[in-house]
């Protein structure tokens, strides 16, 4: 038996290490496309900002964890894949035949069609090798223009600050993290941010980047126009499912996957970023680009690889971040239902937010800001569908008795 | 180590609040807590300083220990100058409060001058800020609570309040923390309320750090083990709480019953510690939910009660059929037996709005006891009392008399002022049951007679608190004396008074000591503080603070003629049980007394005496 | 400290004297569950022999003496070290509390 | 795992001693809000609950962290400080709620038995937290109350 994983991020690793518990023999191979030791991106922001070296982002220590478990690192790029003859082409031709297939190839980060993201002074932060070229030259007291004020620019945000930068972050919506938070946390972000002395830009435009005596010129829809030394683009991703395409699979943005992460073709699964499974808010189809989801999807993936029927019940969108000392969540459908009620609470001085959805006497969805305590309780209450019951009037007023209400309805007998 | 060695001074005229460092020099001779701050207190206040103006002062205190592993280490007190007794006043509290300030890194928080608008002052860590109480000024304690953490959103806070008759005057207002737990004597709480301040919430997460580590561990660890290991604190505490004394002191005939006019309560039993473990015939549960503990404490004596919803105290007002701080040994006293009521849940229910609105519940059944005596010899008239009967016995009227002071109906505005000027203000001054205008707790002391020097001498008014010898007199801890004598009383109160003052000033819980010697709180106060503690030394900061507190008394104009008891404990003898003839022999023990406290013969400490305790 | 055994059975000793007396027995706290059946909130009127000791009756119901903590004879204190050797008089009231405390 | 920590509701008097124990064997200092361990206090029904970690078998916490800074030892998921980044991701994957982040140290905690001899079981006076046989009945209640919040993906074999 051959199982053949395509992409070496956490869902891939992830996979290898459950196929390779749950059977002794297996050949295992996975390919890894970047030609490097299996890193964590979540773990780039941390090195970017020295808290950690490159070795503190690899997905497991020490190095020698895929010799010892027998996992074969391949590098190479995946050109194609033939689901017929069972065989995956790598870019440098080599060719590799396999009995069961994994795509965990992850997604990419993308450029909007901005004129001049191609130059040596514009990166985006999304592969280690993306975080060594910003190390370089997001230096004390460089200009760097970040564009995107998204999870992922959110997420560097306290890199670049932390590394001394005098930073201008761009986003064209209305507020930081417009698919995670609220117009009510997303500003409360962007006070922060200022305060902690960023410039935040919202409802900007980056209308063209220009190079020129070693800096760049940024064009803004304001029509002002900023110098930088560094401009980092975080401006989203998109699946890397080309290796696929005439494979005739089932895709949309992704490829899409039902509950055991089986693809429509025979004997290939898919996980993580690339896979477009059941969205657990929407019960559509989505893909989240999340770690908890995209590690739980592949250890699902590889039970069912390996014969032990498993489903999963849907993911849950959830995020949580931490800018320059702010953190802020959101699970599930934190913008809520129209048919739906809702808590919120907000304390502006002590920088606090919490906002709860409620449908049909359950939490739907959540999303919060300086709060810590036992914030996993929220995606308890909305995974578990536990019925509120007295608690949901409460809950109404005081949302942030959460955590009590939890350990209540999960431990208190009444 | 061990102590904060930070205070705030919170300034409500001017609205500010100042961290400065603690006095180490003090804390050396005063320990923390109900020392120290009284050590601070007389230091910046005048004693003759009317207790309701805004010059004088309010101290939240923790002491050394509060907050760390000891066992019962939750406490806290608030020390001012008490507009019931004019005597300077001290009330300890358990709870989550005092703890939770210490871990904000505070020994104490000092409140002087009077806020111009209600306020109430959050603390988290090392932040200190008023704000606004207009919105829960004229609400009680337990809506106060709610109302700041949902404010705040911070569900976190530990919150200490007064209620309406706090802010109203109310002579004999507590302070009540976690909804049930009070410092509830001397009328600490009507001092709260003439500043306009509302309650104090506090957050605390810097840690709690002690002086040598290992040893404090073996000595803490040691401690619980003689409170796992003792009877009456692994095993009587817990089950029955301190109301399994009701039914002791009955049979000692020195439960003082119908205003003290009687030493024995015919329906003792039926409001008595086995009485909440009985199913109730109406729903077939007992009064008693559970008992549960203050912070750090492994003994866990405190009641947590459900009032029968069909009961007619609560039958219409659901906001009271949950569970909530149940009665304790004096309050079922003081509430029942003193009036004369056997209705366990009526008690409760007084209770909880004793709780709810921040009464003391000593003075409260007290006061309501006095105004019955008054009502049965007429001085009282139904106009007086807006057509309550206040008969003995009646739980309606106990019910409706408690309801009256949380109102603050003109009936409840009477009681509020205590039962000395209640009694006084009718004309019959002889049937208050006070001490320096303080009504005394549940121990008759004809028939236990060292509680008679411990009520007359007391620092704060009559007070069980001050010197527990019931614990020698009757239980036997540490060695059975004949609670019908007067003999060696004197010496056996002031070594109670000595240990209590320091055990007060530490952070520890005075009923640790019904298993503790100080020879086992000693070595646990030693490891976590810099200094000397030996046991030797703390009696000797025990003697120190308890003259003086009685120094500031004197200057504040008390005289030795304060240091007596009511008409009718040293005139009218014991009508049954074993007291049966005897009254109270305070004159044959205060002149002994006097003389072991090295005290003139006017209850003066010598200058000797003084400066022997280097208060010269 | 006695074994229980020692006493029992105690009929021997609750029928010695002259004759049966009654006397009212009040067990509190954890001992209530020694009182007999017919007991009402920790009280019961009952028969004793002539000249039983506080001892007699208690081992009589079984009471463990290392429970016995304070007992009072119409309220007044007996010793522990002399409960053997205090017989009840017709009349009395015995009470008997296990190590208890209060405040 | 061969023993688990047993909480007992109903035998709770809310005296916090566990939360000193933990926090005082893990930082020590005495400070609750540092403990991996918290009672809570539903005071009108008069019920104090001791909350923390189940050590459960799905192992949330461990699966998501992106550097494998949590790891499986005999059962229980210890957090190694050295390796945690402080992402934060297993807070919100812990439907539990019992990984929580400080942000005086910039890492998670969770409880980690205390290496065997949890500070908090020796320290209850009223063994309302034991620690035990996992074949103990409370346990099973315990866990079963776990999994009713489960969202484990179910496996069907």
């Amino acid at each position: 038996m051959h199982h053949l994983i395509i992409g070496a991020g956490p869902a891939g690793v992830r996979a290898a290490e459950t196929l390779r518990k749950l059977d002794g023999q297996a050949k295992i191979t996975l390919i890894d496309g970047e030609g490097e030791a299996p890193y964590s991106r979540m773990a780039i922001p941390y090195y970017l900002s020295g808290k950690i070296d490159e070795q503190g982002t690899w997905l497991h220590r020490p190095v020698d964890f895929y010799a010892e478990n027998a996992i074969d690192l391949v590098p190479g790029r995946v050109a194609s894949v033939d689901a017929g003859a069972k065989t995956v082409t790598l870019e440098d031709g080599r060719s590799l035949a396999y009995d069961k297939l994994l795509l965990a190839s992850g997604a990419r980060a993308v450029n909007p069609p901005v004129e001049g993201l191609d130059g040596d002074l514009v990166h985006h932060c999304w592969t280690i090798d993306d975080a060594r070229r910003i190390a370089q030259l997001a230096h004390e007291g460089a200009r760097v223009v970040l564009m995107g004020a998204g999870f992922i620019g959110s997420i560097i945000l306290e890199s670049l600050v932390a590394r001394g930068a005098d930073l201008t972050v761009v986003e064209i919506e209305d507020r930081m993290v417009p698919r995670m938070l609220d117009e009510t946390a997303g500003s409360m972000l962007k006070r922060w941010c200022e305060k902690k002395g960023v410039k935040v830009l919202t409802s900007t435009r980056i209308g063209g980047v220009y190079e020129g005596g070693g800096e760049l010129n940024i064009a803004l829809s304001t029509g002002e126009a900023i110098k930088a030394d560094l401009l980092v683009v975080a401006a989203g991703v998109t699946p890397n499912i080309e290796c696929m395409h005439g494979t005739g699979v089932e895709s949309r943005s992704g490829v899409v996957v039902n509950s055991r992460m089986e693809t429509s073709l025979p004997d290939v699964w898919a996980a993580g970023d690339c896979a477009e499974g059941c969205d657990f808010s929407t019960g559509d189809l989505s893909t989240l680009a999340i770690q908890p989801v995209a590690v739980e999807q592949a250890r699902v993936a590889a039970q069912n690889m390996a014969g032990i029927a498993t489903e999963y019940h849907c993911a849950l969108p959830m995020n949580v971040l931490e800018t320059l000392g702010l953190i802020t969540t959101s699970f599930g459908k934190h913008d809520g239902l129209q048919t739906g009620e809702r808590a919120t609470a907000l304390d502006e001085e002590q920088w606090r937010y919490i906002r709860l959805e409620f449908h049909d006497g359950k939490l739907i969805g959540a999303q919060t800001a300086g709060h810590v305590n036992m914030i996993g309780c929220l995606r308890g209450l909305i995974q578990g569908r536990m019925p509120l019951g007295p608690w949901k009037d409460i809950l109404l007023r005081e949302p942030h008795r959460v955590a009590e209400a939890y350990v209540d309805l999960s431990r208190g007998v009444s | 180590m061990a102590w904060a060695k930070r205070i705030l001074r919170v300034n409500l005229t001017e609205g500010t609040c100042k961290a400065e460092p603690l006095n180490m020099d003090w804390a050396m001779d005063y320990l923390g807590q109900r020392g120290l701050a009284t050590k601070y207190f007389v230091e910046e206040v005048d004693p003759k300083v009317d207790p309701l103006s805004p010059e004088n002062k309010l101290i939240m205190t923790t002491g050394p220990l509060t907050g760390t592993g000891a066992s019962t280490a939750a406490r806290y007190s608030v020390v001012t100058k008490g507009p019931l007794t004019n005597c300077i006043a001290c009330s300890n509290s358990g709870g989550y409060f005092g703890a939770e300030l210490k871990n904000a890194g505070w020994d104490m928080i000092i409140f002087e001058g009077k806020a111009d608008k209600p306020v109430y002052l959050v603390i988290d860590d090392d932040e200190a800020e008023l704000h606004d109480a207009s919105e829960i000024w004229g609400t009680s304690v337990w809506h106060t609570d709610d109302w700041i953490k949902e404010k705040h959103q911070e569900p976190q806070f530990q919150i200490a309040a007064i209620g309406v008759p706090g802010e109203n005057g109310v002579l004999f207002s507590a302070v009540v923390n976690n909804k049930h737990r009070a410092a509830g004597r001397s009328g600490v709480g009507t001092v709260m309320g003439s500043k306009n301040l509302k309650a104090v919430a506090v957050r605390g997460t810097k840690g709690i750090t002690v002086n040598d580590p290992e040893a404090f561990e073996k000595a803490v660890n040691d401690a619980k083990a003689v409170i796992a290991g003792n009877a009456v604190t692994h095993e009587a505490l817990p089950t029955y709480g301190t109301q399994v004394l009701t039914n002791i002191i009955n049979e000692l005939g020195a439960l003082p019953t119908r205003n003290a006019q009687d030493v024995q309560f015919e329906k003792a039993n039926d409001i008595s510690g086995e009485a909440m473990h009985e199913p109730r015939r109406t729903d077939g549960k007992p009064n008693l939910v559970r008992n549960a503990g203050c912070f750090g404490c492994t003994i866990a004596c405190g009641r947590i009660s459900q009032i029968d919803p069909t009961h007619f105290s609560v039958k219409d007002k659901p906001q009271y059929h949950h569970a909530s701080g149940g009665v304790e040994y004096e309050n079922a006293w003081a509430l029942g037996a003193d009036t004369g009521v056997g209705d366990l849940e009526a008690l409760t229910y007084c209770n909880y709005r004793c709780n709810e609105h921040a009464l003391d519940p000593i003075t409260t059944g007290a006061t309501i006891a006095a105004a019955m005596e008054l009502y049965k010899i007429g001085a009282l008239t139904d106009e007086d009392t807006g057509g309550i009967k206040m008969e003995f016995g009646s739980a309606e009227a106990l019910v409706a008399a408690v309801d009256a002071i949380c109102d603050g109906t003109d009936f409840g505005k009477l009681l509020g002022l205590g039962s000395k000027r209640l009694c006084e203000k009718f004309g019959h001054p002889d049937l208050s049951m006070s001490v320096k205008g303080q009504e005394f707790p549940a121990y008759d002391p004809r028939g236990i007679q060292g509680m008679g020097l411990t009520y007359a001498t007391s620092n704060r008014g009559a007070c069980h608190l001050r010197s527990y010898t019931v614990a020698s007199e009757v239980l036997g801890i540490p060695e059975k004396t004949d609670p019908l004598v007067t003999d060696g009383k004197a010496g056996l109160v002031k070594v109670f008074q000595d240990l209590t003052a320091f055990v007060d000033s530490s952070g520890l819980c005075i009923f640790t000591t019904f298993a503790w010697s100080a020879e086992d709180i000693a070595p646990q106060i030693d490891a976590a503080c810099e200094g000397d503690w030996s046991v030797e030394n703390l009696m000797k900061v025990g003697e120190r603070i308890w003259n003086l507190e009685r120094k500031f008394n004197l200057d504040a104009g008390m005289t030795a003629e304060d240091d007596t008891l009511p008409k009718r404990i040293l005139k009218e003898a014991a009508k049954t049980g074993p007291a049966k003839g005897l009254v109270n022999g305070l004159d044959k023990m205060l002149p002994e007394y006097y003389e072991l406290r090295g005290w003139t013969p006017q209850g003066v400490p010598t200058e000797e005496t003084l400066s022997r305790l280097g208060l010269a | 400290m006695r074994e229980r055994g020692a006493h029992w059975p105690p009929l021997s000793i609750l029928r010695q004297g002259s004759g049966p007396l009654k006397i009212t027995l009040k067990l509190f706290a954890t001992l209530s569950g020694y009182l007999p059946a017919q007991a009402h909130k920790n009280v019961v009127e009952m028969e004793i022999g002539d000249g039983a000791t506080i001892g007699a009756v208690l081992d009589s119901l079984g009471v463990p003496r290392q429970q016995v903590h304070l007992t009072l004879v119409d309220g007044l204190f007996v010793p522990l070290g002399e409960l053997d050797a205090r017989p009840l008089r017709p009349g009395e009231t015995l009470a008997v509390w296990p190590p208890v405390a209060g405040g | 795992m061969d023993k688990a920590l047993v909480i007992d509701v109903g035998k709770c008097t809310g005296c916090r001693q566990c939360e000193l124990a933990c926090s005082y064997e893990h930082t020590g200092t005495f400070n609750p809000a540092r403990s991996r361990i918290a009672v809570f206090d539903f005071h009108e029904k008069g019920r104090f609950v001791p909350y923390t970690c189940t050590q459960c078998d799905q192992a949330w916490c461990q699966q998501v962290c992106p550097v494998g800074a949590i790891t499986n030892e005999d059962g229980v998921k210890v957090v190694d400080a050295a390796t945690c980044v402080g992402c934060k991701v297993c807070t919100i994957a812990c439907p539990f709620g019992t990984v929580n982040y400080e942000p005086a140290t910039g890492k998670v905690i969770k409880c980690d038995l205390c290496g065997g001899e949890p500070a908090c079981a020796a320290a209850c006076p009223t063994e309302a937290i034991v620690f035990t046989d996992v074949s103990v009945q409370g346990f099973e209640k315990m866990r079963a109350w776990a999994e009713k919040t489960d969202t484990a993906p179910q496996a069907n074999a």
